[in-house]
């Protein structure tokens, strides 16, 4: 982080985030804050606009409304514009009017310091581990194409292969290293994905649905895995999932989010008190 | 780790590529020059670093361009204006007064004026095209091609391309044989020439693409959400690789320039293209090694080994049926689809030669250090 | 003024119409399979290319003309089975290198078949006579073509909003997998597709060659580049916008050869620039411009990736 | 993999075997079978058969020798032009004839200078064919000497004062041509609007508008004969009124046949009327007639083209200079060449320094429209 704001405690924040895919409102002004070293859960039923905020976070979406923060910082800033002033139904539909709209690409975004992994799985299928991790660490890179092809660089590639090796070690693929990203089991092809987003040396992680398709033990190991990378790497994490044990037991706080809206909020206990939360969720969920 | 074993194949295949050189010199020292070998040698050795060029962009890029013949042009042509003799200005550019370029550069110079020349159109030509998706950006850099050649026909532009006439007098890969004082060759070069040349920008090609740009690149290829999750500039890294490809076809140009010993911006098409992108698909997508081979066996075959079946043939009293002219493109385009639909993956697949050679497939895994 | 620019509009409204019976079966295809079919423009010459073959059997016309229109239909329907069916789950780079592929073959074969030498298309009664249209004379088919285009454009669009094959169409483009599941017969759809497409490349095929009657392997390229040109231009999978397409690039193209002309007659040149040097590349620089300012096209729809 | 390799390899050391029996003398025939030149190329390459045909062997420093013909496709392309011109040389030929279309030939050139082979050029008309080469030779007249012919007839026969010109781009002949007869043209007072038009043009009737719009009394195209037939179709349903000027690739049968019928008038210059020498056009017919495959090649009748003299021509050039080298060794028939004359079919054949076939005249010769056949209209000369 080369900027201290005055609250040098808040990692992420959204305000207002409103995206619409023509008449469809997937997120609808939804605002939170994530704090430094904490775990914070986005929990919802299916549809409910989860993945749609990782994707307006990281700029794959541009939103419609609203301001992405990242440590301080905008990073995305966006009010209704062309046909979407006229489609917009959100309430704050004038808040940022004065603003300039401001939406890095995705790559920027890592750059700053934001990783992620994706809900259906995407490695880079025709290449090892090794190397899936190794391309996480092209961002950082300090060699130019000339430099890189005559291999004048060839201690940063030292180094990166090293980093490489220890990260594929704490996530426990190192014998699996020389394999095909896509022929490895899922839970360690989840693990792989967790070790590349590493490699782009962030200091928040955003994981979509990392324990999708584990069962119970792995899910267990997946929750230790996760607390222990962040205290190791000294991270912010801010995840998906559905595996409410998971949430329950390794997060520090929990936004619920139902229809685009965020219904809830609160610690892990207060989120299984709430009525509304059980009413939109609970109930449905077969968790 | 095992970085040890992957050492092996690596060295047993440069000594394999130092034979094919030194064979290629033995031959051309002692095969008489008439032979149709050298003739295949020479545009192999063209085809071959076009066919990986295009290869970095269509099988490590995933980046579907269709330019090349484009590319080829304006290398081609800068080659030429570049390196015709002063005194023969006069005749090439008859209608023009000579043109207006009236000096020469040594031909290094002017083969990478090439490949800058080709590279700077990229440049342009990227800056609204690569946005596009896969057969969009196809359709887009065909077009460019088209363009690039009506420009370079224009008469407005006579002076400098000698409008659509063609440009000759230049030197040619035969120039590069050494003359004994009598003007008899002494030393034949000019087969070993342009392969060190082709096998120069290949190698460049390959260091790139074995670099952390060439990595990028492949993730690009695999995945362009998840490439740019990781960080990677797409827009920057796709212009690098549409510069560094069209740079080497640029440099390729020149080269079928002093093949061809004449340029003419209209054999330039987009049959040229396609002819290229087949080669790469018969070598293998994402294979340099297979764009080689299949250059020159796609070249023999073409100019060479199939030729017969353009002719009639009368073995003993019986006259084989079907042969007359065309009949030898008709076999090789059967050929042609039977690979694009059955074995897709190629000669090589995505392999390298090292990899033909190393026993554990998981050797590639670092095979590039 | 009107009457200097008047010869080029006619030329333009008719080459257009005939571009037009091309385009459709690319947005067809393209709207369906998302794939480029290279092969088409090629097809538009095999089918010329058999109508001088059959015309030279002595058959009558009224024979003649279905029979070259069935046999170019059939050759749209096997080159989907052969070339395009085994790929349809491989990448669609895949696909395209084997449309290339068969558009390299299809013109290799009639390479051999002619010899290489250039055909005479056959003089088809009526539709060659020349008419007198103002100050400018031509081939009625010049005048006919706008009509038919017309007229077929309006039987597919009932077609295809009329009848089951087409709903099977309309839902096949709009989303592959989901109607597979739904039961409907994609391998029938997608037949379809390339045997209505190849139909009017057939007809497309009679009017343009009876204009300009010379058939050689590479007939097919340019006026299939074009077309396709043309169906992006009005929006890749919208049949009125690749009509719409294909007249816009036809007028401007004939409008670019005379340009020097309208110019010098206007007083704004003094001597021809060459302009039409450009005829091609002008479609081209079209294609480019549309796709950088709306890659969707005049009335094609905005499709988003889905991460 | 390893069969492939070995497959190579074997295939490499295949080199064609160079040595010959000892009697046979090959000449190769560098000519378009495809591509836009196809059909003036099979035609050219019908003449030398047809020599080959009538005089299969010839007698070299008293050794009978048979003549073998190597023929290569060019294909109309630059691009193929030197592995063509290789595949002659490779097969050992001594002397080679061509090509149809003076870009292939220039694109050629080199191939055959390097391996020391001498050409004849039969057709190609552009001066920069044999200038500054040694080793190009050429039995038919130039392009500015038949510029000039057409404009002087164009101008003083015709009486028109505006021209106007129509050249496929990035043809040497069609351009060279135009830019000779510009310039004739321009010399005796008359206006020339010269435009080009990109190669695979299908679609001419904007072209002929042109034409129209500035007024031209004379429509000039000396293109090839793929182009030729398209633009008089065009021309006739458009109503063109003004005469069709061309060079010698109109001269051809298939061009004939498509102002057959029509109102467009055609006139061009070219090499041989048929009906100068009886006894050649008598055996030539009857050799065609007699060949359904080189009937076909002829364009499906056996009207008798310029470019067949022509290649005749060229044939009785080479076996005449293989006879005065007395050997076969192409460096002593390129040496002789110079100095040989002989009496062709097409008249008296002498090269002068440049190695260009003295000519002094041109046949002009016009379309009857009703029966599809080439007149005589006269005998052209230019001082």
């Amino acid at each position: 982080m080369s900027k201290v704001n005055q609250d040098s405690t808040q990692v992420l924040k959204l305000e207002n985030i409103t995206m619409q895919f023509g008449g469809v409102v997937a997120i609808n002004n939804l605002s939170l804050e994530v704090n430094k070293g904490e775990i914070v859960a986005l929990i919802g039923p299916n549809g409910a606009g989860k993945t749609t905020a990782f994707n307006c976070i990281t700029g794959v979406y541009e939103p419609t409304n609203g301001i992405v923060y990242f440590n301080g910082e905008p990073i995305v800033v966006n009010h209704p514009q062309g046909k979407m002033i006229k489609q917009y139904g959100g309430i704050n539909g004038d808040l940022y009017k004065d603003r300039k709209p401001v939406v890095h690409t995705p790559d920027r975004i890592t750059h700053l310091g934001i990783a992620r992994t994706f809900q259906n799985i995407r490695l880079f299928k025709s290449q090892t581990a090794f190397d899936n991790v190794l391309i996480g660490t092209h961002l950082r890179r300090t060699s130019n194409m000339f430099t890189a092809a005559f291999h004048l660089n060839a201690k940063e590639e030292k180094a990166n292969r090293e980093k490489t090796a220890e990260l594929l070690e704490i996530v426990g693929l190192a014998d699996v290293a020389d394999e095909l990203a896509t022929s490895l089991p899922y839970g360690k092809q989840r693990r792989l994905e967790i070790a590349r987003a590493l490699a782009t040396n962030p200091t928040l992680l955003l994981l979509d649905e990392p324990a999708a398709g584990m069962n119970p033990q792995e899910t267990d190991e997946l929750g230790e895995f996760i607390v222990d990378i962040k205290n190791r790497f000294n991270l912010t994490v801010f995840m998906i999932e559905h595996h409410m044990n998971l949430v329950m037991e390794i997060s520090d706080r929990i936004y619920v989010l139902d229809f685009g809206k965020q219904i809830a909020e609160g610690t892990p206990e207060e989120i299984q008190k709430n009525p509304v939360v059980i009413a939109a969720y609970l109930g449905v969920d077969e968790e | 780790m095992n970085q040890k074993k992957s050492k092996k194949p690596m060295i047993i295949s440069l000594c394999l590529i130092a034979a094919v050189y030194i064979g290629v010199f033995i031959a051309e020292q002692f095969i008489p020059q008439q032979s149709m070998l050298f003739i295949v040698l020479k545009k192999g050795a063209v085809y071959a670093l076009v066919a990986v060029s295009m290869n970095l962009l269509n099988g490590f890029t995933g980046i579907f361009s269709l330019g090349q013949a484009g590319f080829m042009l304006v290398g081609a042509y800068v080659y030429g204006i570049f390196t015709i003799p002063v005194a023969e200005r006069m005749n090439v550019y008859q209608y023009f007064d000579g043109g207006l370029v009236q000096f020469t550069v040594p031909v290094i110079i002017a083969m990478i004026f090439s490949g800058l020349a080709a590279a700077l159109f990229a440049f342009l030509i990227g800056l609204p095209v690569l946005r596009l998706k896969s057969d969009y950006l196809a359709i887009a850099t065909l077009g460019f091609a088209e363009i690039i050649r009506a420009i370079f026909q224009w008469n407005g532009l006579g002076r400098i391309t000698n409008s659509s006439n063609m440009l000759n007098m230049f030197p040619t890969f035969n120039d590069f044989n050494i003359l004994g004082p009598d003007g008899k060759v002494t030393v034949y070069l000019s087969t070993l020439i342009p392969f060190i040349m082709a096998g120069v920008c290949i190698l460049l090609i390959v260091l790139l693409i074995n670099s952390t740009y060439g990595r990028a690149l492949k993730a690009i290829r695999d995945d362009e959400v998840a490439a740019e999750a990781m960080g990677i500039n797409l827009a920057h890294h796709k212009r690098l690789a549409f510069c560094v490809s069209s740079f080497f076809a640029g440099v390729g140009g020149a080269m079928l320039a002093m093949y061809q010993t004449t340029v003419q911006a209209k054999s330039f098409t987009s049959a040229m293209t396609y002819e290229i992108l087949l080669i790469v698909v018969i070598g293998g997508i994402g294979s340099v090694t297979g764009s080689v081979l299949s250059s020159f066996l796609f070249v023999a075959c073409s100019e060479w080994w199939l030729r017969f079946l353009d002719e009639k043939q009368i073995i003993g009293n019986f006259e084989v049926p079907l042969l007359r002219i065309g009949f030898r493109m008709v076999v090789f385009s059967v050929i042609i689809m039977i690979v694009v639909l059955f074995f897709r993956k190629g000669i090589m697949g995505d392999k390298e030669l090292p990899d033909l050679l190393s026993r554990s497939r998981k050797a590639k895994g670092r095979a590039g250090k | 003024m009107w009457d200097t620019i008047f010869p080029y509009l006619l030329s333009g409204i008719s080459v257009g119409g005939q571009y037009a019976l091309i385009a459709i079966g690319y947005t067809m295809v393209y709207g369906i399979l998302r794939l480029i079919n290279f092969a088409h423009g090629d097809v538009f010459m095999v089918s010329a290319i058999i109508m001088v073959y059959i015309m030279a059997s002595g058959l009558p016309m009224w024979i003649c003309i279905p029979l070259v229109l069935l046999i170019t239909v059939a050759i749209g329907f096997l080159i989907e089975r052969a070339a395009y069916k085994p790929l349809r789950s491989a990448p669609r780079m895949s696909v395209m290198i084997s449309a290339i592929g068969v558009s390299y073959t299809l013109q290799n074969l009639v390479l051999y078949i002619t010899g290489g030498l250039n055909k005479q298309y056959p003089t088809i009664p009526w539709i060659s006579d020349t008419m007198q249209i103002g100050a400018a004379k031509t081939k009625i088919v010049t005048v006919v073509t706008p009509f038919l285009v017309i007229l077929l454009v309006v039987a597919l669009v009932l077609l295809i909003n009329r009848t089951k094959i087409g709903m099977a169409m309309r839902a096949v483009s709009k989303d592959f997998e989901t109607s597979q599941l739904m039961g409907i017969k994609i391998n029938n759809v997608i037949s379809a597709t390339f045997i209505i497409g190849s139909f009017l490349a057939g007809v497309g095929s009679i009017l343009f060659f009876t204009n300009y009657p010379t058939v050689i392997q590479t007939s097919g390229a340019m006026p299939g580049l074009k077309a396709f040109v043309a169906a992006v231009f009005g929006g890749i999978g919208s049949i009125p916008g690749a009509v719409i397409g294909a007249f816009i690039i036809g007028i401007m193209e004939n409008i670019i050869k005379g340009l020097d002309v309208i110019l010098f007659k206007l007083g704004v040149i003094q001597a021809p620039l060459g302009l039409a040097t450009f005829s091609d590349a002008f479609t081209f620089a079209l294609l480019i411009v549309i796709l950088v300012v709306k890659p969707s096209g005049l009335f094609g729809e905005k499709v988003t990736d889905k991460v | 993999m390893k069969k492939l390799i070995a497959l190579v390899l074997a295939m490499m050391l295949l080199v064609p075997a160079l040595a010959m029996a000892e009697d046979v003398v090959k000449i190769g025939v560098f000519e378009p079978a495809s591509g836009s030149n196809g059909a003036g190329g099979k035609q050219e390459t019908l003449g030398v058969q047809y020599a080959n045909y009538m005089n299969p062997t010839v007698v070299i420093n008293g050794t009978e020798y048979k003549v073998e013909l190597v023929i290569a496709d060019n294909g109309s392309d630059d691009a193929k032009a030197p592995s063509a011109a290789q595949n002659i040389i490779s097969a050992g030929a001594s002397i080679a004839l061509g090509s149809y279309g003076s870009s292939v030939s220039k694109a050629g050139s080199k191939t055959f200078k390097d391996a020391d082979v001498p050409v004849i050029g039969l057709t190609c008309t552009n001066p920069q064919v044999t200038a500054g080469n040694s080793h190009y030779f050429r039995v038919c007249f130039l392009d500015p000497f038949q510029g000039t012919v057409l404009a002087n007839y164009a101008f003083k026969e015709l009486g028109v004062k505006t021209a106007y010109c129509l050249g496929e781009l990035g043809n040497d002949y069609d351009q060279g041509l135009i830019n000779y007869f510009k310039e004739a043209f321009e010399a005796l007072g008359g206006t020339v609007i010269a435009e080009p038009f990109p190669a695979d043009t299908q679609d001419f009737t904007s072209y002929l508008n042109n034409s129209a719009a500035y007024g031209a009394e004379v429509f000039f195209c000396p293109v090839s004969v793929k182009y030729a037939t398209a633009i008089i179709q065009q021309a006739s349903s458009q109503g063109l009124e003004i005469p069709v000027l061309g060079g010698d690739t109109l001269d051809n049968n298939m061009v004939a046949e498509a102002a057959k019928g029509t109102n467009v008038k055609v006139i061009i210059t070219t090499f041989y009327q048929e009906g100068a020498n009886k006894e050649f056009d008598d055996g030539f017919k009857a050799w065609l007639n007699a060949n359904p495959e080189m009937l076909t090649n002829n364009g499906g009748n056996d009207m008798i083209a310029a470019v067949s003299v022509m290649g005749y021509d060229g044939y009785m050039m080479a076996l005449a200079a293989l006879q005065s080298a007395g050997t076969t060794d192409s460096a002593a028939v390129m040496a002789a060449l110079p100095t040989t004359e002989i009496d062709g079919i097409s008249g008296h054949i002498k090269f002068d320094e440049t190695g260009d076939a003295i000519r002094t005249a041109a046949f002009v010769k016009k379309i009857n429209n009703e029966s599809g056949e080439w007149e005589f209209v006269a005998e052209q000369t230019v001082e």
